[in-house]
């Protein structure tokens, strides 16, 4: 599959996640906020597509948008936000956060207009076929450990969220 | 228009990144903050995958496991904030500050 | 059995403190009996040697060595080794003395938490004593601080009213110098592998390398004279020096009356042991030059003035003796660094009689206090007309304190100040002040206490000295005489390690060739052995 | 020769009574007490004799040469270990040992303190008798007995303060033998730290001797002093024999550590006749005159132990001229006569002092104890004003005290007048009369203290009766056991001084003759210097009698009684409210004299800072005020300074003491700590989003730091 | 690349006690639905026989090592070279153990006092070991990342396993929070470095590394900068140095106080572990460029946190404050690893002290809580300086053991932590920081002064509640480990010496 409109797809795709990005960040209502992460996570796929990366947008899709977000929508439903909506969005510290976040920002822009040469040179070789199938391998390969220990951390994640969550164990 | 590099890619996730840090750094929702963890976590994974078109399908299967991660962090992170709410009534994280000094 | 002789006499008190564990608490008598056989053990188990010491007192070197270098932790290059020499021997001694009266002295003064009170002490000596025999720079450390701990508690739980400032004072104080000192002699311990490619602390190894980097060119007079400066701090702390001394008074006044005794009478004393046992030896040039060394002397005598204006002010009567504690150790650094036989001698024989003196005082002070609960000068007043042996005591111990000739105060100040006379007359003319001083303060505080009539009506009903309370000055006013008297067995027993200091700090000092030395063959050996040799790897001798 | 050989035994004696009386004493019955007590001092004496006598065989079979003796090596190792460097880069061994040496001075010493000594503790078992404390009196005479004879026998400069500061502890310990009256214990007080600063020139002293003689045996000393290695006017030995004679000084109640003296009445008379009379204050003479080989050879010392000496003598006369304590009187007319025996010493004339020395011992002794039978008589009463008219109730003490009164007034053929005429003779004729100011100045005390003497006596013993009816009651001659002393030193007041009947009234001198071996040398260093005039006196006396001399006799004879008659005038009629005729002429000398010039309460503001000038204290409880002021403020200071300055500029009440205390060195930490440590915790409010932040913040720090690298 | 060659015996041989005690953990899942409420402690035994296991299974690792040692043949890499179970693993390994076992017996009657006495709670703790051994072993950051999050994510849950309590609830937010909040700064960087090397193995990024050094006249590049700092930011966040360190206090007050102890021993050598690992086998060309990042970050870390323990009244925050202040002191020994004065000489000295440091801290720091624990009664929350007053009256026991500890935490020969701190000073010396050094010196006197405040309250304050205090048989079975630890590496170290100069491999 050779890629089409690179660039249009580029500028269109991560410009939607961008501005989800900001409408996470920015959104009074929870709910608002999910949706928006939801359709920043979905353009990141496509860009994940752009980056002959299949399998990794198929999983963002199905795990992330599919599964982590209903979660986080389940608990926004849970959890009573009717108050906190109505209250202050932002907290007292929210100047100086947002100037030494765009400081940060600033700095990683800045080493990457100065050192992104050494990203640009490299033009990638598409890995076009059985991306999926070469993933599957190395995950039972070099990864196979890594992966089990995965498996743990998951098991883990319901234990404790079951721990945490239930009223009586 | 230029050729799209990983650099471009490299400067998407430096501004999801920052967004996150953002979040993080200013809502009083709880729930927020961790979808801003999210953020963080998916410009990881931007990055990881725009590396891995150099360098081969490493970036990729770690992007996986990031993901792994982000799906338990959230559930864990869900759960203690049911619990959490269950004691204290509130998702506003600057009402959090019965432990200081 | 002479080969074990130190270890037997380190670790008796520390039998002691473990058998003291399994007693029942609530048996008192029981734990003050079994205390005191411990602490008189300790002072019995080291009685022999003195005949077997007396044997070789002239001979070179450390005696009844221990152990090898490197033998405890060998990757660091630590070691368990004792011996001794005539300084730390007669240390030695008084420290086993002062244990045992001190221990005695306590059997009516504490009655709360009796065991521990007798365990921490035990400890305690077992800390000193290790401190004194250690001719490992490791060792040494440990039982330099592991004692803090004892004694920090011993000042902490039954000290008066103001211990926990006291107790937490003396602990920092004293912390604060020794771990500049330990960063200090960790740079020895480097220097010494860069020179001889081996990792020891061993001391005799450290004697050997540590005086070269005065003139090291890599390092430099500056630096020695830095690493010099934190041995000077830790022991110019537990002198004290002025003006280091303020935790004295304070750990003084509060401390439990045997601890006083033990603090002034053997604790300080490590202070002045260090300098002569580490910062003269490692650092001969650094304390010869006149710069350094003025300072040591300047400080030395602002103590001695400095204390005795102090003390004569007080009217605590144990603030008192403690500051008269910093002028008495301002003569015996005075003495250290006149640098020469008759001031080093008479410094070590003066840290003796300080101990013996002092201890007494604070004895004495103790024994008031037991009694009437405070150490308010002015609470007092004709005490003499009810207890008229106390007051026999007192004064004698008084007038050794102050130097009287015929009691062991003089000896040690006469000889001090002749050798520091010999080195430059105005440091002898700036001390000698501090001889009149005490007179005068010794002298105010016994008219105060003890002359005049019985103006404070609950002073009317003392008791005088209980049988065993004599029992405690005994021992001490024998010493006190014995070394007024006769102190020539003691200068003989100085002799060799002192001349051997002299001698390397000074190897063109005149005069230091003694017919005894001469008449062994090894002496050049040992002269040698004195002057640092480079690249001599290390060798200890066996006993 | 056994005893001569056996010398270090006679301090043992009195060291065993004392020893006995600390160790037993409070148990034994007063007679047990007196046994041994006198009993010792009894052997000691008479063991001085036999030794002394055979001192003399010894000497004719070894003439000049003093008798020395080793027990053992004290100070220092004998195995040559001790070495220090003396001045001209030498080794010396650190070496002193207790040894002992019998020579003609020494040896005049001997007799004189175990003899008068001897008659003291007689007459203290008497005059004691009704006192607590008896054995406690007894040990501390013997103690000092002791010390005094260390002092004597010593051959070398410590053993000699050993001594030295024995009778100064003994001096203390019986001053204040009263020790529950505050006067007497702060006396005692007084007297040791005066004696002290003295010893600590003393100690100086020894140790200048020692870095420049590499010994401090008599013997070596003397022998290298003789050596003609040291100029005369060497300025270290200079230096040395000031420093001694600080030590003598202070010991010998000279100006200006002359003021523990008086005070000193305030122990029992029997121990101001021995002590503050006779023996112990006599040991800085001693000390002069054994070191004599040091002060030739120092012209500037000699002339200083002069002038003091003679200033001592006119100022102690003239305050005693006006006081009203029998007893004050006579410690002033002692620290008078000190100071003519320095003022022999000074001019040269070391038998003169020696000699004045001896029968100043007799006749003072014999004041002292004869006053303190008066005051035994009067029931304790000391005070001049109430006395009177006592001659006929105690007469053996009246015709003993007159004839001491006629030996110190100078007046023939009584022994004081001997001594006394041969210092003044030797003053006049000194380094060509150079010294004429000083023996006008002897002249006038010699006036002065006839007239005192005598004043003492009128008052005394003749005139009305002006005590009270019960203490007139009780008037009686003391028991046997003191006034039998008081016979025999009459009978030495009058007879001592023939020992030195000089040549010029024709006789010959024996008592010069005798010290000739310790003098002698140092008139021939005079003579090698040509310093004729300063020549020791016994060797002048032989080569010619000025007409002078006898001129001069007859003025000082002159002297005394015109004292007399003065005194006779004034007092012989004295009732109650008499007339002083000194306050009569001029008031404010009289207030002057009588308040002793005031020097006790100069000291006490500027020295001891007992008192305050305004609200400042001077002096050393000054300096010790404001050294505990900086131990509490700037050593253990103030660096919580900031939340204290208000305080701290408000009032000097007490918890000011226990803020200020605690310090710079470890309060002080604690609470900048406290203080640093706030932004610390402002950085842990407890908000996550505030760590998050703090977290941002060091990232982007780093960044930073890497960025502008 | 093929299917079943690359798991080979080896791989499961050195995987051996991670599988035991996955099978532990989830045999404990499983047994306490079974047992009655009275019979928890069934759990803690298992869980206690789990680490056993897995201390086998380490065991043999070692026997089958040493016996292939003989044939000349090294084991050590497993799965692909994405794990190593070298002698720095195994040490660890048991470090994590011995902390894991200890913690699980001080927890018995603490849980039960507050009603959460749960199966999940012994299986956390066990799945959390999985994790830490996972990051000591993992050489491959994918792995090393995963094992992290899955020790994090455990404890957090652990952090709040008291779900009643406020407190616990709170610390266990603000854990996770700032901890999710590192790990996603961490992996950027981890992002980063793969980025620029191209692969995810420590060898590799390596030689990457020094690669791109090499080719920049070993000047870093601004993006090597970044990729370090922010890995660096997760890396000091999990050893919690300031300033990344706020959130170490509120999770330890707020924790049970087990799971306080169990973290501030094992939570912190795992992240120690890893830092090691990333920061000397990974970046060690870069070693020069994260110096003074060391640096700094050491004297402020000893600095605030010496000054903030000094004012705390909570006994786990000023103990907490306290792991801050050694934490400054243990990268002092890093700094003396990369010297300055000699660039191209390894100091390893430091490296011992940090791993002595581990040791002997895991035990006085777990005996101190241990203490700590035991004042948990019905009615006291018992971490307050003021409960602990007049414990010497109480239970004379525990006070002199709580001075042991404290001692030995002060530095104070002859106890186990003086040697950790005269390691580092040793190695300061030796690579010429004198500054430094006298810094840490000062530092340690000003320790002393806080803990002294708890001997103080202990020994010299009367007890305000005068009962004696109840100790179960399991927590003094810690303390007694913790203490005879604590003395016995004190007085005889030279083993433990060679143990960890063993586990440094040198």
């Amino acid at each position: 599959m050779q890629p089409v409109a690179t660039t249009f797809f580029f500028y269109f795709l991560s410009g939607i996640t961008v501005l989800s990005g900001i409408l996470v960040i920015t959104r009074n209502n929870a709910v608002h906020s999910a949706l928006a992460l939801i359709l920043g996570l979905l353009a990141q796929a496509g860009l994940y597509l752009m980056l002959y990366a299949p399998f990794v947008a198929g999983v963002q899709i199905i795990l992330y948008a599919g599964g982590i977000m209903v979660l986080f929508l389940f608990v926004i439903m849970l959890v009573n936000l009717e108050r906190a909506q109505k209250e202050e969005q932002f907290n007292k510290q929210w100047l100086v956060g947002l100037l030494a976040a765009v400081a940060l920002g600033g700095l990683l822009f800045a080493v990457y207009v100065k050192g992104g040469t050494l990203f640009t040179e490299h033009i990638a070789q598409p890995v076009e076929n059985s991306n999926t199938q070469q993933i599957g391998v190395m995950l039972y390969g070099n990864y196979m450990f890594a992966f089990e220990i995965a498996s743990l951390l998951l098991l883990v994640a319901i234990i404790g969220a079951v721990v945490m969550a239930k009223k009586r164990i | 228009m230029a050729p799209i590099t990983t650099l471009h890619y490299l400067v998407v996730a430096a501004a999801l990144f920052i967004l996150g840090v953002i979040g993080v750094l200013t809502r009083r929702n709880v729930v927020i903050i961790l979808m801003s963890i999210e953020l963080i976590l998916n410009a990881v994974n931007l990055n990881l995958v725009a590396f891995s078109r150099m360098w081969g399908l490493h970036g990729q299967v770690f992007a996986i496991f990031v993901i792994t991660d982000a799906a338990a962090e959230a559930a864990v992170g869900l759960g203690i904030l049911i619990a959490f709410f269950r004691n204290k009534e509130t998702v506003n994280m600057d009402e959090v500050d019965l432990l200081k000094w | 059995m002479q080969s074990h002789i130190l270890s037997i006499i380190l670790f008796t008190p520390l039998v002691g403190a473990i058998l003291l564990m399994f007693v029942p608490k609530d048996n008192k008598d029981a734990i003050r009996w079994i205390a005191n056989l411990f602490a008189l053990g300790g002072l019995l188990v080291s009685l022999p040697l003195v005949p077997w010491f007396w044997a070789q007192r002239f001979e070179p070197g450390f005696k009844f060595m221990e152990g090898a270098p490197n033998n405890w932790i060998p990757s660091i290059g630590a070691g368990y080794v004792l011996g001794i020499d005539g300084i730390s021997f007669l240390l030695i001694m008084l420290t086993t003395l002062l244990g045992w009266v001190s221990i005695l002295s306590s059997w009516t003064a504490i009655e709360n938490r009796v065991k521990e009170y007798y365990i921490w002490f035990l400890i305690l000596q077992v800390g000193m004593l290790g401190v004194f025999m250690s001719l490992d720079f490791f060792l040494f450390f440990v039982f330099w601080e592991a004692m803090l701990v004892p004694m920090y508690l011993l000042i902490g739980i039954w000290g008066g009213p103001r211990k926990l400032y006291a107790a937490i004072k003396f602990f920092l104080y004293t912390l604060f110098g020794s771990v500049l000192m330990l960063l200090s002699v960790l740079f020895l311990y480097f220097y010494n592998f860069r020179q001889t490619g081996s990792y020891t602390f061993s001391i005799q190894a450290l004697y050997r390398t540590a005086p070269h980097i005065f003139h090291d060119p890599a390092y430099g007079s500056t630096f020695a004279i830095l690493l010099f400066l934190a041995f000077f701090l830790a022991f110019a702390i537990k002198v004290p020096m002025f003006p280091f001394h303020t935790w004295l008074p304070d750990a003084h006044v509060e401390a439990p009356t045997a601890g006083s005794v033990i603090l002034a009478g053997v604790l300080l004393k490590m202070g002045t042991y260090g300098f002569v046992r580490f910062a003269l030896p490692f650092f001969p040039d650094v304390v010869m030059h006149p710069k350094v060394r003025g300072w040591m002397i300047a400080l030395s005598i602002i103590g001695i003035i400095y204390g005795a204006l102090v003390s004569l002010m007080q009217k605590d009567m144990k603030k008192l003796v403690a500051y008269s504690s910093v002028s008495h150790l301002g003569f015996c650094t005075l003495g250290i660094f006149a640098l020469n036989p008759a001031g080093l001698s008479g410094s070590v024989l003066q840290q003796i009689n300080h101990g013996i003196s002092t201890g007494a005082l604070f004895l004495i002070v103790g024994i008031l206090y037991e009694r009437r609960h405070t150490r308010e000068i002015s609470e007092y007043g004709g005490i003499s007309n009810v207890m008229p042996l106390y007051a026999t005591i007192t004064m004698i111990m008084f007038l050794s304190s102050m130097g009287l000739p015929l009691l062991n105060g003089f000896v040690g100040e006469f000889t001090i100040l002749q050798g520091t006379f010999v080195e430059n007359w105005r440091w002898a003319a700036w001390a000698v002040p501090g001889v009149i001083l005490a007179a005068a303060y010794l002298l105010w505080l016994y008219q105060r206490v003890f002359f005049g009539t019985v103006t404070n009506p609950k002073n009317e009903k003392l008791h005088d000295l209980t049988p065993r309370e004599v029992l405690t000055f005994v021992p001490l006013l024998i010493m006190a005489f014995w070394i007024g008297l006769y102190p020539k067995p003691f200068f003989q027993i100085l002799q060799q390690p002192v001349n051997q200091l002299v001698l390397t700090v000074r190897p063109d000092y005149p005069g230091i060739s003694s017919p005894v030395n001469a008449s062994i063959p090894a002496a050049p050996a040992q002269a040698a052995a004195l002057h640092p040799v480079t690249a001599e790897t290390t060798k200890v001798a066996k006993p | 020769m056994f005893f001569l050989f056996h010398i270090w035994l006679i301090p043992l004696f009195p060291a065993f009574g004392a020893a006995v009386m600390f160790c037993f004493g409070r148990k034994l019955q007063k007679q047990t007490v007196n046994a041994v007590c006198v009993g010792v001092v009894v052997v000691a004496f008479l063991f001085s004799c036999i030794a002394f006598s055979q001192y003399l065989g010894y000497a004719r079979d070894n003439p000049g040469k003093p008798y020395q003796t080793t027990v053992y090596t004290w100070l220092g190792t004998d195995t040559g270990g001790m070495n220090f460097v003396k001045y001209d880069g030498t080794p010396a061994a650190f070496q002193t040992d207790v040894g002992f040496l019998l020579d003609p001075l020494s040896g005049i010493w001997l007799l004189f303190v175990t003899g008068v000594g001897m008659l003291i503790h007689i007459y203290s078992t008497g005059y004691m008798a009704h006192e607590g404390g008896y054995y406690r009196f007894f040990g501390y005479l013997n103690l000092f007995m002791f010390s005094m004879l260390t002092l004597i026998l010593a051959n070398n400069y410590v053993l000699m303060f050993v001594g030295w500061e024995g009778v100064g502890l003994c001096s203390y310990l019986l001053i204040g033998f009263y020790f529950h009256r505050h006067s007497a214990s702060t006396a005692a007080n007084k007297a040791f730290i005066v004696n002290r600063i003295g010893d600590a020139g003393f100690l100086l002293g020894m140790f200048t001797i020692a870095w420049y003689f590499g010994s401090l045996r008599f013997t070596d000393v003397n022998h290298l002093a003789h050596s003609g290695h040291f100029a005369i006017g060497d300025p270290v030995i200079t230096a040395a024999t000031l420093l001694l004679f600080i030590g003598a000084c202070g010991k010998s109640a000279q100006l200006p550590l002359y003021v523990w003296l008086p005070d000193a009445m305030e122990g029992p008379t029997p121990v101001s006749a021995l002590i503050h009379a006779a023996t112990m204050v006599t040991a800085g003479v001693y000390m002069v005159a054994r070191s004599n080989a040091l002060f030739v050879l120092a012209p500037t010392s000699m002339k200083t132990v002069a002038i003091v000496g003679a200033l001592t003598a006119i100022f102690a006369a003239s305050i005693g001229l006006v006081q009203n304590d029998i007893k004050r009187v006579l410690a002033y007319s002692t620290v008078s006569q000190l100071g003519y025996m320095f003022l022999a010493l000074g001019v040269g004339a070391f038998t003169a002092g020696v000699f004045h020395v001896f029968t100043h011992a007799f006749f003072k002794a014999l004041l002292f104890l004869g006053s303190g039978s008066v005051i035994h008589a009067m029931s304790g009463e000391q005070d001049m004003r109430n006395m009177g008219d006592l001659h006929k109730r105690i007469p053996i003490t009246h015709w003993t005290m007159f004839i001491a009164t006629f030996a110190i007034a100078g007046i023939p053929p009584f022994a004081g007048f001997f001594s006394k005429d041969e210092i003044l003779w030797q003053t006049w004729s000194s380094e060509h009369g150079a010294y004429i100011h000083l023996w006008v100045i002897g002249y006038v005390t010699a006036l002065m203290t006839a007239f005192y003497m005598f004043r003492l006596m009128f008052l005394t013993f003749h005139g009305r009766a002006r005590m009270s009816h019960e203490v007139e009651h009780h008037i009686h001659e003391s028991p046997k056991s003191m006034t039998g002393p008081l016979i025999v030193l009459a009978l030495c007041s009058i007879c001592a001084g023939w020992l030195g009947w000089p040549h010029s009234l024709g006789g010959s001198d024996r008592f010069a003759k005798f010290l000739n071996p310790v003098f002698a040398k140092e008139a021939e260093v005079f003579r090698a210097e040509g310093k004729g005039g300063q020549l020791a006196a016994g060797e002048k006396e032989e080569e010619h009698t000025s007409p002078i001399e006898y001129g001069l006799m007859f003025l000082s004879v002159g002297a005394g009684v015109v004292g007399w008659g003065m005194a006779w005038r004034a007092y012989r009629n004295a009732d109650k409210g008499y007339a002083e005729p000194i306050a009569a002429a001029a008031p404010p000398v009289y207030d002057l004299l009588y308040n002793k010039y005031y020097v006790d309460e100069a000291y006490d503001y500027a020295f001891t800072g007992r008192r305050k000038v305004g609200d400042v204290r001077l002096g050393v409880m000054g300096l010790g005020e404001a050294s505990s002021w900086f131990d509490a403020n700037v050593i253990d200071g103030t660096v919580n300074a900031a939340g204290w300055m208000t305080r701290l500029a408000g009032t000097l009440s007490s918890w000011w003491d226990k803020w200020i205390i605690d310090g710079l060195l470890v309060n002080g930490p604690a609470v900048l700590s406290r203080i640093v440590s706030y932004p610390v915790r402002i950085l842990q409010w407890g908000l996550v989003q505030w760590y998050a932040l703090v977290m941002v913040f060091g990232l982007v720090g780093f960044v930073a730091y890497y960025a502008w690298r | 690349m093929g299917g079943a060659q690359y798991f080979t015996g080896t791989d499961y041989l050195l995987s051996l006690p991670i599988i035991l005690l996955t099978l532990f953990a989830l045999g404990i899942l499983l047994i306490d639905l079974m047992i009655p409420r009275e019979l928890k402690w069934v759990n803690a035994a298992t869980a206690f026989v789990g680490v056993l296991f897995a201390a086998g299974g380490l065991v043999r690792i070692q026997l089958a090592q040493a016996e292939l040692m003989l044939q000349g043949e090294r084991v050590e890499w497993a799965f692909m070279h994405s794990m190593i179970m070298d002698h720095f693993a195994i040490y660890f390994s048991y470090l994590f153990l011995a902390g894991a076992a200890i913690a699980i017996l001080m927890s018995v009657r603490y849980l039960e006092i507050e009603h959460e006495h749960h199966g999940e709670f012994y299986s956390l703790i066990l799945f959390s070991v999985v994790g830490m051994m996972v990051m000591a072993s993992g050489f491959d950051i994918v792995l090393i990342f995963i094992g992290l999050e899955l020790m994090a994510i455990s404890t957090y849950v652990l952090v709040g396993f008291l779900r009643s309590d406020k407190r616990s609830n709170e610390a266990a937010l603000k854990y996770l929070l700032l901890g999710a909040f590192s790990s996603g700064i961490f992996a950027y960087g981890l992002s980063l470095f793969y980025g620029l090397t191209g692969s995810t193995n420590l060898v590799n990024i390596g030689i990457g590394v020094q690669r791109e050094l090499t080719a920049r006249h070993n000047h870093a590049s601004p993006i090597l900068v970044v990729a370090l700092l922010t890995t660096c930011v997760g890396l000091f966040f999990k050893i919690a140095a300031i300033p990344f360190h706020q959130w170490l206090p509120d999770a330890y007050e707020g924790a049970p106080t087990s799971v306080t102890g169990f973290m501030s021993v094992a939570v912190k050598a795992a992240a120690w572990a890893m830092l090691l690992r990333i920061l000397i086998w990974g970046l060690y060309p870069m070693r020069k460029v994260y110096l003074p990042l060391l640096i700094f970050v050491s004297i402020v870390t000893m600095t605030g946190a010496n000054l903030a323990a000094l004012t705390q009244n909570n006994l786990k925050r000023l103990l907490a404050y306290s792991s801050i202040a050694h934490v400054g002191y243990m990268l002092l020994g890093l700094v003396a690893f990369a010297s300055v004065d000699y660039p191209d000489a390894a100091m390893t000295d430091g490296l011992k002290g940090i791993l002595l440091y581990l040791l002997v801290y895991t035990f006085m720091n777990l005996g101190a809580f241990a203490v700590v624990t035991s004042l948990r009664q019905r009615d006291v929350i018992g971490d307050e300086i003021d409960d602990i007053a007049g414990l010497f009256s109480r239970a004379p026991t525990e006070a002199v053991l709580m001075l042991i500890f404290l001692l030995s935490l002060a530095g104070i020969p002859p106890l186990a932590g003086f040697y950790g701190k005269y390691f580092i000073f040793l190695s300061l010396m030796e690579s010429g920081h004198y500054v430094l050094a006298s810094l840490a010196v000062l530092y340690a006197v000003f320790g002393l002064y806080y803990y002294m405040r708890i001997a103080n309250a202990m020994f010299m304050r009367e007890a305000t509640d005068k009962t004696r205090l109840p100790i179960s048989v399991a927590m003094k079975f810690a303390l007694g480990v913790s203490a005879v630890a604590t003395v016995y590496i004190g007085i005889f170290p030279e083993r433990f010496i060679k143990l960890v100069t063993w586990s440094a491999g040198l």
